[in-house]
């Protein structure tokens, strides 16, 4: 895994993702204060989903270290993660549309 | 138990003691246990993915009461726990780097700081339970959730019921979760002594790799269990 | 020709630590063939009680609740540990490394806390039996199973949970070997099918188990703590346990049938000396049959009160999941033309295998029609279809692949005569029990009823059915006392008794602690039959 | 009903008998026709793509003619006509209690005209069971705190099977029971037996009892909102939504009344959780029914007429 590394010491990247988390959580704390209503929920997903994908593309090397292999085993597992999410809310998303 | 794998490991390829008999050469032995880990995070994200699935429908359901239960949460203490685990992530880069460069004092100071920050987390959220507890909130005979108004239609008061289906989702997915953490330690402080003895070497360190990737998968977990469970309806 | 007493992995180590703390993993394959073997009679006699029960209308060998901890026990028992584990334990960890070319499994540790925790699960169960047992039906619904029976929910629900995990680390171990350890020159295009299907069964082990691992931790709690998670009093919705349980449930019954569609993709091609047909559509079949596995279980709850779009969203997709089904049936009718078919018992229950899951699948169309659904869910005409799958499918596939490869594990032939005897006694008793239970459902006796005596006209195809149990009873009880037989007085077997393609029949049998010999390196095609058969090389002496 | 049903399980069994007929003859000829002989080598046969794409698409096709018509026979099934006489349905452990709108109790029997559409409301009072009438091919399950529907209309007098279908606990096989299908006099003559006035008429008197009637008035100063007319019509809910008044609604308010509260009105209604039974809110459901029909501020034409007698009848079986 090592040999491929960037000829820097990657410890740059590592704070400024560092960084970028902990800036992450403060906006989602301060945007759940904020009244938008309809949209709050999808505000702390989407700052959820950024902070997550920032963790695992760069902290856990999926970015540039690992082989196609590992990427496929990443989306497969959220692929099917969704689909139990989606296909449960078909039923009760439309129960009230007797 | 005897490790018979090692003794007959040996006369298969003698000059490194750390790789199992049944491997070629030790690209395909790590490249295994990277897989491994790797498919291991993808069964632990539908085990958590059947509880956010839970949560999700029932939070649809009863909206206001939720929002209600999660409101009594203490925030600060959710926020600074997100921080504990976020820079915990980046000892964890730090201790992976370390090993493979070479670093011994690095190492071993980076997976220690690791293991104090796991142990500051479960400590803000032993504070948490203990303050739910006092409030009766803990789901079970004892709880009690009557005249607490839903956030945003004020007189109206949530149903001791539903906002007890969030506090026992909410144990059950955050108590899931340190019990992760606290696995997770177990796996640092194993860490921890072979960094001591010096096993790991740039060429064999797959060890803090894995350790490495079940941390930030436990850290993923809570970046998302923070918003979803504290943050439903904060505003005034 | 007596073989000498050569060193294997039978003989190489002695004493019960060394079976107990074994890391081989065919040991491990023989362990969980024992402990499999006595689960499998365990839910058998759990089977013949309840068709006993049920050969009067009234209920006059058990009680009421007797009857319901029987059939819930035969349910539970028979799917956690038998047909779960069944081919993917025994078979899959004996041959997957075999297959490909390695010495043993990516992780052995693991394989053997995969057995332990199989066994740990499998001793909770029969304490559980034997202190009360369940009464909820092996899918053990939420208000009834959470809040309306104080039978020993939570401690079966505990083994099941222990037990998943052994299987969620045979499927961990085979999708890493799979990818890692395959021999130089063994390419995917290369792989038998076998492979394929134990890649496709693992990749739903992977994905669904942990679901049902979180809907037992939420049923436990709801059950100690009273929380109302699936209460409707408390708020709680006991749909969303249908919806959890069933999305684990129905990729079960793939990981079930999946390994058994291997061991006959590789006994027909071996038997009819023949290139399987469409090799690429038969191993890509596997994995869209987990894949699309994924998407249809809600059809299982078309009647149990889930909206109508819903219901008509997943009766779509159950006629997508039946399309691989359907093609791996045509690939291996196909497989047969002009073949030079020789019937040995494991081709016996190749055959029986096809008929019975052809039968099995088109009744899985009536089912997947939302409007036959409504009136035959819940009735003995599912009880038929499951069986017929199950029974029909999956432990034909079982019996087929331990007699086809016997000789590997044991070093020893087993008695032909009396296989085939067993393989048709199997067959005619099979049909017998079953196919009368799908005219009683769609009479409409519906299921888990232990005394029918108010509609009486139903006891004539009940008692077919139970003397077809009893027929079936024999039929399983043959093999294994010829399988013990054999072990001490067979034929020793030469290295490739019935001259099938494949690494595993490259090896001396029983084969050595590491496989082979000398590393294997892969220069042929899957299934090179026409190589095997050429007549330039000597005749290799196929044994009768 | 049966009907559609038989006619798509034939269809069915046609196709699939056909299907496994076409695999059983080939495998047979094959296994027969290509017997080892000595001599005669395998032909080895790659595959053929086309052949491959041939027999999953035409599967697929005639699997979807049968999901369509499948799906058909299903819709017409899951929607009740409007105008059918209403049953409602209380499942309990092991028994079935039915109720008409014309106020009969039954146990475990449910009598029904000739020809008349009937729609079942149906809910349980602990586990899942399952309306199963083999002859008429419905089956719906009945669950715990919720309402679900299902109707039928019989063609044929004669008495029917009625099954529960999903398990629910130790004398789950004893809860069968009959559908009795009369002619209309036989069924007028049955209905005279034992009438104790229409369920809506208990309504009212239920609608007196809890003291609803302080807040629902008739005029519009009461505290609660107007129930004439509101049924089966939407509401303005005060979170904005708008939401048909069906039966799961009313049921809802009654029991949970702050999850959907009106516009315009304070929380102030109390929960009847507990407090009210099963058959009470039946009533109190055909009772509300019953006045959606009334324009506001006319006097609820049913009080009026009936004679309601002051006890509830003895035939009721708590």
């Amino acid at each position: 895994m090592s040999e491929h590394e960037s000829a820097k010491s990657p410890l740059k990247g590592y704070f400024a993702v560092w960084i970028a988390l902990l800036v992450g959580t403060g906006v989602t704390v301060y945007a759940a204060t904020l009244d938008l209503a309809p949209y709050n929920a999808a505000v702390a997903l989407g700052i959820a989903t950024i902070k997550a994908t920032l963790v695992t593309l760069f902290f856990m090397h999926v970015w540039h270290a690992s082989e196609k292999l590992t990427k496929l085993v990443v989306i497969g597992a959220l692929f099917f993660l969704l689909l139990l999410l989606g296909l449960t809310m078909t039923d009760f998303a439309t129960r009230g549309w007797s | 138990m005897p490790d018979s794998s090692a003794a007959t490991g040996l006369h298969a390829e003698a000059h490194n003691p750390a790789l199992l008999h049944h491997f070629a050469e030790p690209q395909q032995q790590r490249d295994a246990a990277s897989l491994g880990m790797w498919v291991f995070l993808a069964t632990e994200v539908m085990f958590f993915g059947g509880l956010f699935c839970a949560y999700l429908i029932y939070r649809r359901l009863y909206f206001g009461d939720f929002a209600a239960a999660s409101k009594t949460i203490n925030m600060g203490l959710g926020a600074t726990n997100t921080a504990v685990l976020i820079c915990s992530s980046l000892t964890v880069v730090l201790a992976v780097w370390a090993a493979q460069t070479a670093r011994r004092t690095l190492l071993i100071t980076s997976l220690i700081i690791t293991m104090l920050l796991g142990l500051v987390f479960l400590g803000i959220k032993g504070i948490e339970y203990r303050e739910k507890f006092v409030e009766h909130h803990v789901p079970g005979a004892s709880f009690s959730f009557d005249k607490v108004p839903i956030p945003g239609h004020p007189g109206q008061y949530a149903d001791p019921h539903h906002a007890q289906l969030f506090f026992s989702l909410y144990f059950v997915m955050t108590g899931l979760h340190a019990l992760h953490m606290i696995i997770g330690l177990g796996i640092f402080l194993w860490l921890l002594i072979m960094a001591w003895k010096g096993r790991f070497t740039p060429e064999w360190h797959t060890p803090v790799e894995i350790g490495g990737l079940y941390w930030h998968f436990v850290d993923i977990i809570w970046i998302y269990l923070f918003p979803l469970l504290y943050l439903i309806d904060r505003h005034p | 020709m007596p073989q000498p007493e050569r060193e294997n992995y039978l003989n190489k180590h002695y004493g019960v630590w060394s079976w107990l703390l074994t890391t081989d993993h065919k040991r491990i394959a023989l362990l969980y063939l024992i402990s499999i073997t006595f689960f499998f009679f365990i839910g058998g006699f759990f089977a013949l009680l309840i068709r006993l029960e049920l050969l009067t209308p009234a209920g006059d060998l058990v009680q009421a609740d007797t009857y319901n901890k029987l059939f819930t026990m035969h349910g539970m028992v028979m799917v956690f540990f038998f047909l779960i584990p069944s081919i993917p334990a025994v078979l899959g960890n004996f041959l997957v490394p075999m297959m490909i070319g390695a010495k043993d499994l990516a992780f052995p540790r693991i394989n053997l806390l995969s057995w332990y925790l199989y066994i740990i699960g499998g001793v909770m169960m029969l304490h559980c039996m034997l202190t009360g047992g369940v009464d909820t039906g092996w899918t053990f619904y939420a208000p009834f199973a959470t809040n309306f029976t104080n039978t020993k929910i939570v401690e079966a629900a505990l083994a099941i949970f222990v037990a998943g995990f052994s299987s969620i680390l045979t499927g961990l171990n085979f999708v890493v070997t799979i990818h890692r350890m395959r021999a130089p020159g063994m390419t995917w295009s290369r792989l038998p099918l076998f492979i394929w299907a134990h890649y496709a069964t693992s990749i739903i082990q992977l994905l669904g188990t942990p679901v049902i691992a979180v809907t037992i931790v939420l049923v436990a709690c709801e059950r100690a703590l009273h929380l109302g998670i699936f209460d409707p009093k408390l708020g709680g919705d006991p749909l969303l346990f249908q919806h959890l349980f069933w999305f684990y449930s129905h990729p079960a019954v793939y990981i079930m049938i999946l390994p058994a569609m291997g061991v006959v993709t590789e006994i027909i091609a071996c038997f009819s000396r023949k290139r399987i047909f469409g090799y690429s559509f038969v191993a890509f079949s596997s994995i869209a049959i987990a894949v699309f596995g994924f998407l249809v279980w809600a059809h299982h709850m078309f009647v149990a009160g889930m909206s109508v779009y819903a219901a008509l969203v997943f009766s779509l997709l159950s006629y997508a999941v039946a399309v691989p089904s359907a093609i791996k049936v045509f690939n291996w009718t196909a497989t047969l033309y002009k073949g030079s078919i020789h019937y040995d018992a494991p081709m016996l229950y190749a055959f029986g295998f096809l008929g019975l899951f052809t039968i099995g699948g088109l009744t899985g169309l009536f089912l997947a029609a939302l409007g036959i659904n409504v009136h035959v869910t819940d009735t003995y005409f599912v009880v038929a279809h499951f069986h017929y799958i199950m029974v029909g499918g999956a432990v034909m596939g079982y019996l087929g692949g331990m007699h086809f490869w016997w000789p590997k594990i044991s070093g020893k032939l087993y008695p032909e005569g009396w296989a085939r005897l067993a393989a048709l006694i199997v067959f005619i008793g099979f049909n017998l029990t079953f196919f009368p239970q799908f005219l009683l459902g769609y009479m409409g006796m519906p299921r888990r009823y232990y005394d029918y005596s108010h509609m009486p006209e139903f006891q004539i195809l009940n008692v077919l059915s139970t003397a077809g149990a009893t027929v079936l009873g024999v039929g399983y009880l043959l093999p294994m006392i010829y399988f013990l037989w054999s072990m001490r007085y067979g034929k020793p077997a030469p290295d490739n008794p019935w001259n099938a393609a494949g690494l595993e029949w490259k090896t001396p049998s029983p084969p050595p602690t590491f496989n082979f010999d000398e590393e294997p390196v892969v220069t042929w095609e899957a299934y090179n039959y026409e190589q095997l058969d050429a007549p330039s090389k000597e005749e290799v002496p196929v044994a009768r | 009903m049966a009907a559609h049903v038989d006619a798509l399980y034939i269809f069915l069994l046609i196709v699939t008998g056909m299907m496994t007929l076409l695999i059983f003859i080939c495998l047979v000829y094959f296994a027969a026709r290509f017997r080892s002989r000595p001599g005669v080598r395998a032909e080895q046969i790659e595959g053929s793509t086309p052949l491959e794409v041939t027999w999953s698409t035409i599967p697929f096709l005639v699997f979807m003619v049968i999901f369509a018509w499948g799906a058909v026979v299903y819709f017409k099934e899951r929607t009740p006509p409007d105008d059918s006489t209403e049953v409602y349905v209380v499942a309990k452990q092991w028994m079935w209690k039915l109720e008409h709108a014309e106020g009969q109790r039954e146990i475990n029997e449910l009598h029904v005209p000739v020809g008349r559409d009937v729609k079942l409301i149906m809910t349980s009072q602990d586990v899942i069971h399952s309306f199963f009438i083999p002859a008429f091919r419905i089956k719906q399950d009945v669950l715990p705190g919720r309402y679900t529907v299902e109707w039928f209309r019989a063609t044929k007098p004669g008495t029917y099977h009625l099954f529960c279908a999903e398990y629910c606990g130790t004398q789950h096989s004893g809860m069968v029971g009959d559908i009795v299908v009369m002619e209309p006099a036989q069924y007028e003559a049955w209905m005279n037996g034992g009438s104790t006035g229409p369920l809506s008429a208990t309504g009212e008197k239920v609608f007196a009892e809890l003291g609803c009637v302080t807040c629902h008035r008739t005029d519009t100063q009461g505290r609660g909102p107007n129930l004439q007319g509101v049924f089966g019509k939407p509401v303005q809910l005060e979170d904005g939504r708008t939401v048909t008044a069906d039966e799961n609604y009313v049921r809802e308010c009654i029991l949970d009344p702050g999850a959907k509260r009106v516009k315009g009105f304070q929380p102030i209604m109390p929960t009847f959780q507990g407090l009210v039974s099963e058959e009470q809110v039946n009533a109190l459901i055909a009772y509300i029914k019953s006045i959606a029909a009334a324009k506001p501020g006319e006097g609820a034409k049913t009080s009026a007429s009936v004679v309601a007698p002051a006890q509830s009848n003895g035939s009721q079986v708590q």
